[in-house]
C-alpha cells in the first residue's frame, strides 16, 4: 500500500497517475487562495500589509516540512538501507532551500514596515537563516562529490546532524524572548487569528504544498532516470 | 583456516564479482589471478571486510570473522598496493610504529638483518618522501617479517620491484609457506613459487 | 593494557609527525597575528574600539585559521593507508576519531591558545577579561576540533571541492562562537554560560566519533 | 578489547553525554539567549550608566508624547516597573500606545533610557478591522488582545 514511499517504480507508477489530477487541483486550490486573500480583511493594526502573511507563513512551514521529510527519509534510509531516502534527500533540498529564501525575503519585507527593520538578529531569524546555509551546504555537497553512492550518505548524515536546528526554530519564539510574534494556528485552545484571514492562509499553505510536491515529483522522476543512467 | 563462503559483490547493481569459494589451509600460497578491473582488489576488500559483500561469509578459523573482527586482524598482515608509511617519519620510526601497534616482539639485531637483506640499511634515518617507488615497497614489505603473523594478504606485492627483489620476496613466501603459514597474493604477475595454488578471477 | 598501550603508540607517532610539520603550526600561526593586525588596520587603531571589537575580532580569527588545518586533519591517514593499518591493529575507526580529535586538539589547537595572552594585547583586550577568553577558547577549540573531525571526514574523497569543509565547520560553529563571545562579554551569569558552552561541546564530542567513523568507512569502502 | 566492546562502552559514553548535555541547556538556556531585557529584568541586573542595552515591554497608555516633529518620549512597562525612553528618529507604522515595542538604546541614567532604534513588536492575534469596531461598539473589546 504504502511501497510508493520507499519503492520507485511504484513511486513512478502512482505519480504517473496523479500528477495530472494534482496539477489541475493546485491551480484551482491557489486560484481559491488568491480570490480569497482578495476578499480578506485587513487586520485591525497591520492593515494591509497583513498580507504578506499568505506568503510568509506557507513558505516558512513548507520550508520546515521538506528538511523534517529529508531527514526522516535520512534516518531511515541510512538504518534500514532504502536507497530511495538518498534519492529524495538529493531532488528535494533545493526545494527547501527556495521555500526558505521566499520566507526570509517576504519576512523581510514583512519586517520592514511593521516592526521598522528589515532584519535583527533574533533567535527565529538566526535559526532561520542558518537553516537557509545547512540547505545551501547540502546542495553543495550534491554537486561536488564524484561518487554517488559516497555523496549520498554523507549527505544524509548531515542532513540528520543539521535537524538539531528543527526545534530550535520551531521552539525559538516560545523558549526565548524574540521579536518575531509567536505561532498563531497551533495555540488550539485560544484561537488567535481570525476565521476570516485564517481561510486564506489554509488555502495558500495548500496551494504552496501542493505546488511543492508536484516540482518535488517532477525533480524525483528525474533524480530516478538520471541515477538509471549513470549505473 | 581462511575459508571464503560463496561471496558475492555488487556495486549500485552491478556485479563485481559472485560465487566466489575457496579454502586456504595451513601451509598453502594462493594467487588470485586477474586481469585489470576483474576485481582482485575488491575481493581482497572484501576478505579484509572493508567493504561487506553483498552475499556469502568469509570465516577464519570456523568462525565467521565478522563476529570478532579484531580476532581476525590478530593474524592478518595486510599489504595494500599503496604505501602505508607516513612519508614524514624516517624508515625506523616507521618500523617502531608498526612493530608497536601489532605488539610484535621482534628484535632490533632482527630488524637490522632484514634491512640489511632488503638494502635499506643506509636509509634507516631517511625521512620515507626521499626514497623511490621501489625502496617503499621493500619498505611495505618488512612489515610481513615484523608483525610475525599467519595469515599474509597482498594487493599487488610485486609493483615496482626488480628482479633481485622479486626473488627474496618469494623466497620468503615460501618460506612462510613452510612454517604453516598462508598466503594470498593479488597481482597479474605469476611469480616462480613452487606449490602455487591459482585462482582464476576472470 | 593493550589498548593503553596503542594509545601511547598513536599518540607518539602523531607527537612525532606534529614535530617535523612545525612549519606548518607556525604557517598558521602567523596566518593568525597577520589577520590581526589587518584586521586592526582595517578598522583603524582606535584603542577604545579595538578594545569592544577585540574578542569579536579574535574568535572569527581563531575560527577561521583553525579550518586551514582541516586538509591535514585525516587527509595523510587516510591516503598512506594508516587508517586501516591502526584500524587493523585493534582501534575500531570511532576511536580512531576520538583519538585523531585528541591529539588535534593538542597538537594544533593548543599552540594558538597559548599565543591568544599575546594576541589579547594586540587588540587591547582589558587583563579582567583574558581569563573569561581562554576558558571560552579552550571550550571552544575542543569544539572546533570535533567539528574539524566531522568535516574532515566528510570532505575525504571530495577532490574538487575543499572549502566545503570550511563551510560545514562554520555553520556548526554558530552556537559556540556566540556563547563563547557572550561569556567572554558578559559580567553576569557566567557561570549557567559556561554550562551551555560546556552542553555544546558535549554534544558535539558524543556525535563526532560516530559521524566520523562513518564517513571514514564510507571513504575506505569507495577510494 | 573486541569491536564490539568498544562499541559498547562508546554508546554508553555518548548517552550519558548526551542526557548531560540536554540537562545543562534545559537548566540555562532560558536566562541567555536574550534578544531584550524587560523592564523588571533590567532593574534587577543593575546595568552601569552608558552600557548598550535592548529593553522591550509595551508601550504605557497615555505616555508618548511627541516633543518636536521627530523626538517621542515615552514609557516601556511590563505592568510592573517601566522605563523611561525618549528616541529622535522615525518611529515604525506599528508603533503605538499599549503595543508592544522593543527599544535599542544607552543607558543614560537609571530608568532612563536614550533610544537609537527602535522596533514595534507584534503578536499573534490577527483580527480584522471591521470586527475590532464591533466589538468595541458592544463595549466586548478587552484590553488582552493588545
Amino acid at each position: 500500500m504504502l511501497g510508493f514511499l520507499i519503492n520507485p517504480n511504484k513511486f513512478n507508477k502512482l505519480t504517473d497517475i496523479i500528477l495530472k489530477p494534482l496539477f489541475y487541483l493546485t491551480a484551482v486550490i491557489f486560484l481559491i487562495g488568491l480570490i480569497l486573500i482578495y476578499y480578506s480583511p485587513n487586520d485591525y493594526q497591520q492593515g494591509s500589509t497583513v498580507r504578506i502573511m499568505y506568503i510568509h507563513v506557507p513558505s516558512a512551514w513548507l520550508a520546515l516540512l521538506t528538511y523534517s521529510i529529508m531527514t526522516i527519509y535520512s534516518i531511515f534510509a541510512l538504518a534500514f538501507r532504502i536507497p530511495f531516502g538518498f534519492i529524495i534527500n538529493s531532488a528535494v533540498a533545493p526545494i527547501g532551500a527556495v521555500f526558505t529564501l521566499v520566507c526570509l525575503v517576504s519576512g523581510s519585507l514583512w519586517g520592514k514596515p511593521m516592526w521598522g527593520t528589515w532584519w535583527v538578529w533574533d533567535a527565529r531569524l538566526t535559526s532561520v537563516a542558518i537553516l537557509f546555509i545547512v540547505y545551501l551546504i547540502i546542495i553543495f555537497i550534491n554537486y561536488s562529490f564524484e561518487k554517488i553512492e559516497v555523496k549520498e550518505k554523507i549527505i544524509a548524515i548531515f542532513v540528520v546532524i543539521g535537524s538539531i536546528n528543527l526545534p530550535i526554530i520551531k521552539f525559538s519564539v516560545d523558549w526565548w524572548n524574540t521579536l518575531h510574534q509567536p505561532a498563531s494556528i497551533s495555540k488550539l485552545s485560544s484561537p488567535s487569528i481570525d476565521p476570516s484571514m485564517l481561510k486564506p492562509l489554509i488555502a495558500m499553505t495548500l496551494a504552496f504544498t501542493f505546488i511543492g510536491l508536484i516540482i518535488a515529483i517532477l525533480r524525483i522522476k528525474t533524480e530516478i532516470i538520471l541515477r538509471k543512467k549513470s549505473i | 583456516m581462511l575459508l571464503l563462503n560463496n561471496l558475492e559483490f555488487k556495486r549500485s547493481e552491478k556485479t563485481i564479482f559472485e560465487n566466489i569459494s575457496f579454502s586456504a589451509n595451513s601451509g598453502k600460497i594462493i594467487l588470485l589471478k586477474g586481469s585489470n578491473g576483474s576485481g582482485k582488489t575488491t575481493l581482497i576488500k572484501t576478505i579484509i571486510n572493508i567493504l561487506e559483500p553483498t552475499n556469502g561469509e568469509v570465516f577464519w578459523m570456523g568462525e565467521k570473522i565478522k563476529k570478532n573482527i579484531f580476532n581476525f586482524y590478530k593474524n592478518t598482515t595486510f599489504i595494500m598496493d599503496k604505501t602505508t608509511s607516513a612519508a614524514n617519519l624516517t624508515i625506523m620510526e616507521n618500523i617502531s610504529f608498526w612493530k608497536n601497534l601489532s605488539l610484535s616482539k621482534i628484535k632490533k639485531d632482527e630488524v637490522i638483518r632484514l634491512l640489511n637483506i632488503l638494502e635499506l640499511t643506509k636509509y634507516q634515518n631517511t625521512k620515507v618522501m626521499y626514497l623511490s617507488m621501489g625502496e617503499i615497497k621493500k619498505l611495505e614489505l618488512t612489515r610481513l617479517i615484523i608483525e610475525k603473523k599467519k595469515l599474509w594478504i597482498l594487493d599487488e606485492p610485486y609493483n615496482n620491484l626488480d628482479s633481485s627483489s622479486i626473488e627474496i620476496i618469494s623466497q620468503t613466501f615460501a618460506d612462510h609457506a613452510d612454517k604453516k603459514g598462508i598466503i594470498l597474493l593479488a597481482s597479474h604477475y605469476e611469480p616462480n613459487i613452487k606449490d602455487l595454488e591459482i585462482f582464476n578471477l576472470n | 593494557m593493550q589498548l593503553i598501550n596503542k594509545i601511547i603508540i598513536f599518540f607518539v607517532k602523531e607527537f612525532k609527525i606534529s614535530i617535523k610539520n612545525l612549519s606548518d603550526l607556525f604557517t598558521n600561526i602567523v596566518f593568525f597575528f597577520l589577520s590581526i593586525f589587518i584586521f586592526i588596520f582595517s578598522i583603524g587603531p582606535d584603542k577604545q574600539v579595538l578594545s569592544t571589537f577585540g574578542i569579536g575580532i579574535l574568535w572569527a580569527l581563531l575560527l577561521l585559521s583553525s579550518t586551514l588545518s582541516l586538509k591535514k586533519y585525516y587527509h595523510d591517514d587516510f591516503n598512506n593507508g594508516s587508517l586501516i593499518i591502526m584500524h587493523m591493529g585493534g582501534l575500531s575507526y570511532e576511536f580512531i576519531a576520538i583519538l585523531k580529535i585528541i591529539s588535534h586538539f593538542i597538537f594544533v589547537q593548543l599552540p594558538f591558545l597559548i599565543t591568544i595572552p599575546i594576541a589579547s594585547l594586540f587588540v587591547n583586550l582589558p587583563y579582567s577579561k583574558i581569563i573569561l577568553l581562554l576558558i571560552s577558547f579552550f571550550i571552544g577549540s575542543l569544539v572546533l576540533s570535533c567539528l574539524g573531525s566531522i568535516a574532515a571526514s566528510m570532505n575525504l574523497l571530495n577532490k574538487r571541492n575543499f572549502t566545503l569543509s570550511s563551510l560545514i565547520v562554520m555553520v556548526f560553529s554558530i552556537p559556540v562562537i556566540i556563547f563563547s563571545v557572550g561569556l567572554a562579554q558578559s559580567q553576569e551569569n557566567i557561570l549557567s554560560l559556561l554550562n551551555i558552552l560546556f552542553a555544546i561541546l558535549l554534544i558535539f564530542i558524543s556525535i563526532s566519533p560516530w559521524t566520523s567513523a562513518v564517513c571514514i568507512r564510507l571513504a575506505l569502502a569507495n577510494s | 578489547m573486541s569491536l564490539r566492546f568498544q562499541r559498547l562502552f562508546l554508546i554508553l559514553v555518548t548517552f550519558v553525554l548526551l542526557l548531560a548535555a540536554v540537562l545543562l541547556i534545559l537548566f540555562n538556556s532560558q536566562k541567555n539567549i536574550i534578544f531584550f531585557y524587560t523592564p523588571s529584568e533590567l532593574i534587577n541586573e543593575k546595568p552601569k550608566v552608558g552600557q548598550n542595552i535592548r529593553i522591550g515591554g509595551f508601550v504605557k497608555e497615555d505616555s508618548l508624547k511627541k516633543i518636536t516633529i521627530n523626538s517621542y518620549e515615552f514609557e516601556i512597562t511590563d505592568n510592573n516597573n517601566a522605563i523611561f525612553v525618549y528616541y529622535n528618529g522615525i518611529l515604525p507604522d506599528l508603533f503605538r500606545e499599549g503595543q508592544g515595542a522593543v527599544v535599542d538604546g544607552i543607558i543614560e541614567k537609571p530608568y532612563t533610557i536614550k533610544a537609537t532604534n527602535i522596533y514595534a513588536k507584534h503578536d499573534e492575534n490577527y483580527m480584522p478591522a471591521s470586527i475590532k469596531e464591533d466589538l468595541e461598539k458592544n463595549n466586548q473589546w478587552k484590553k488582552n488582545y493588545k
